[in-house]
């Protein structure tokens, strides 16, 4: 029988390695997994190579992981918001690499991982310095550059449903990242808001198929970030 | 020309601006936004515009992290920390709207469907060159965002910034100085002055700000403008 | 205000000109948008290039089409199905042009020219005869071939729901060329079973953004295209 | 070893058939088909594997016209033409299904999420190279569905084929002679006869059907098959 249902996040992260890639859902707090990610600092895994749009606010969730020295690279596209001081004071300080994709390209960049293309070309940063080094070829008069896959060992995503298949539907804009970063790891983890029964989504309005999902964690009450953040909260 | 007298600068800094506000300058971009687009408006003053777009013209507003057909700010009992737009500000979604991930609403963009984006800028080109990214400072923690994907390939690029720097400097230039976000990509440039719009025979100035004269624009552009009047 | 109903398929399909690509969505009858392909049959626009996973039943709906001699050029899949005869005998008499291509490279490049991607790399076809003059290169030590975007000048559609801005629903199977022909057609004609309010599709559960449609046509009780071919009826 | 004795040809055609029926080739397939794997059936032989998955096995059937969890045939009152499988018959959706597009679909296949998919031969080489779409002869129209995508991306292909053409030519040889689906994509080969793996040191025969020698079976075989017992 297939049952994705897994007891805890800390269950599901333990296979997590030193050295590993982790693709983290969200758009700052939105789609952020919030337990997921605490119990990926509780479990230790070092030197990851971690790949979110932003880098975290506050003192807690992503900002925390970087925090307690877990992250060896960023892959991001908006590596700074209102407030994230955890990040600009690695980097700048040489401790934290960041390979800076835009927004578009790192988003069709995961989504080829998933889809088994390995790379692509896009009009995307033509003529700017993130297309330095990169191959650049015309079609139909106009220029691109080819931009190359990213896949991950682990996706740590946040759903709003999901059945023991893995099924899963999101909640508004917290979707964005997590549909495609689900496609393009290895192994993909989910915490969800509430886990329905196998026929309680309808199949037309499945966001992401259980082919995707590998575990599947009921977190009903997830940590909201803004509101730590505006506490003060330090994990761990 | 690339330092203005403390003159002009002193205008600036006191009130005794010449020309539009920021919310004129809003105000001005929102009358071109046509019936039936497609807009997606970036951070800052083009956020502004669409609560100046003309009665009886329906815009769908796209904000790039999942959502077609953006509306205001929500009341506080509506907010969601599930609902924001590209700033992370809490919006809301109209009847209509449409929720997708970010593969689908990049594409969406890159594959140009949407019709007109509204920017800020740091640098325009005589070209249509745009820098608003970076300043290229070594100590600066690079931050693109969507900014490069949407001037690659939304149709109509309008750019809303103040006509010069705070220390006076021109912002349209014969070539950028700081990092492109994109080479020939402007359409038209809103500015506290004027409206200009990026042609192939130059750029070319279509429209004063009140009390402004072509020569005084001129003044504070380092590139030759073109005066369509 | 928006509003992308339009009053009959004959008024929507009209801008169809000699010469055009148009996308034609449908895998055999599931989707196939019959009233509108009739509609293109009344008005007679030739020397189209038509894409379709398949080349149509009987001799209605597309295989009529091409029957009326319309189609100059098919780019498909499976170009045969149980009940196909009337693709097969002018392809046969070199009366019309065959592009064949696998069906998941045939949606990758219609979903790329949607999606603002000239070409991408796939591992499809890779020592085939499909490959024969065409680019390839290796990723990771394996073989892909360079594939192109497909785009058109029109996308011919079914949908099951669609309200005044273009926003669509699917039927089960029915969804599947339609998302991704929306995507790639410069202009992009939907019959919906049901043309509904603003805010009646959940925007969760929206399929095709409304983005993509021009034109809406409402097509209460659309003909079903295995009834007619059993009954050999014969368009026009 | 091209052809084979006219004795063979006809132990086939009359009713003194040695080996597995279609219906246990499907059935011996349908062994190897793991709890909890996601299948892709071909049209003909592959497809009745489904019926004789064991019992306990809980197993999720994905058509790549758009449907993860197709479920057996319908009843008659519960045909929709919109719900059909690959091979454009009526299917059913089981609880825990999920429709998707076109590009979503082979987003899947070709992205190495299926675990196996079964397909019919016209010719397997020894390396494992498939040839299923096209006998190449210069009338036949071309059509090729979604059996490239499908070898180039499912992670394990078992071929369900009879041992010999009708005529009792070999149709497992050293090089395909028509036109390839796919490049060293087969893993298993189920024939009425054996059970064939395709390994790094050739054609691993791993069982026989009941009352058919290694020898027969070779006889068979333009390709030298290594004894697995």
């Amino acid at each position: 029988m297939i049952n994705k249902r897994v007891a805890s996040c800390a269950i599901a992260i333990n296979d997590i390695k030193d050295g590993d890639t982790v693709m983290i859902g969200g758009f700052g707090e939105a789609g952020s997994p919030i337990e997921l990610i605490h119990a990926l600092i509780d479990h230790g895994a070092k030197n990851l190579t971690v790949i979110n749009n932003n880098t975290g606010s506050g003192r807690v969730g992503l900002a925390a992981l970087i925090e307690n020295g877990q992250v060896a690279k960023m892959i991001c596209s908006y590596p700074r918001t209102a407030n994230s001081m955890v990040f600009p004071e690695l980097y700048r300080s040489g401790k934290i690499e960041l390979e800076l994709v835009p927004q578009g390209t790192l988003a069709e960049r995961i989504r080829a991982a998933g889809a088994g293309v390995p790379a692509f070309y896009t009009p995307t940063s033509v003529g700017t310095p993130l297309a330095n080094g990169k191959e650049s070829r015309c079609f139909d008069g106009e220029e691109y550059v080819m931009e190359c896959a990213i896949k991950a060992d682990f996706a740590l995503i946040k759903a709003k449903q999901a059945d023991r298949y893995g099924n899963l539907t999101f909640n508004k804009t917290a979707r964005n990242f997590a549909p495609i970063m689900a496609m393009a790891a290895t192994n993909t983890i989910v915490q969800a808001n509430e886990i329905v029964e196998l026929g309680d989504i309808d199949p037309e309005n499945v966001v992401t198929p259980g082919i995707y999902v590998n575990q599947v964690i009921e977190v009903s009450k997830p940590l909201q970030e803004s509101k730590l953040v505006k506490e003060g909260v330090v994990y761990p | 020309m690339n330092k203005h007298s403390m003159n002009s600068v002193a205008e600036n800094n006191n009130a005794i601006v010449i020309g539009w506000t920021r919310e004129q300058m809003a105000q001005r971009c929102a009358q071109d936004i046509e019936d039936g687009c497609y807009v997606n408006l970036g951070i800052g003053i083009p956020e502004k515009v669409a609560q100046y777009v003309p009665a009886g013209r329906e815009v769908i507003y796209h904000t790039e992290n999942g959502l077609l057909g953006m509306g205001p700010e929500p009341r506080f009992d509506e907010l969601d920390p599930d609902l924001i737009n590209a700033g992370k500000k809490p919006v809301t979604a109209i009847p209509g709207a449409a929720y997708f991930h970010h593969g689908d609403s990049f594409s969406m963009i890159r594959g140009k469907h949407i019709d007109v984006c509204v920017l800020g800028a740091m640098q325009v080109s005589e070209k249509g060159d745009l820098a608003n990214w970076s300043t290229g400072a070594p100590d600066a923690i690079p931050a693109v965002g969507g900014a490069m994907d949407l001037v690659a390939g939304v149709k109509t690029i309008y750019i809303i910034t103040q006509h010069t720097t705070k220390t006076g400097s021109a912002k349209i230039m014969p070539e950028c100085s700081f990092p492109l976000t994109g080479q020939r990509v402007v359409n038209r440039i809103y500015t506290d002055l004027c409206v200009i719009d990026v042609t192939e025979a130059g750029l070319l100035l279509i429209e004063l700000a009140p009390k402004v004269s072509f020569e005084y624009v001129q003044e504070r552009t380092d590139v030759t403008l073109i005066n369509a009047s």
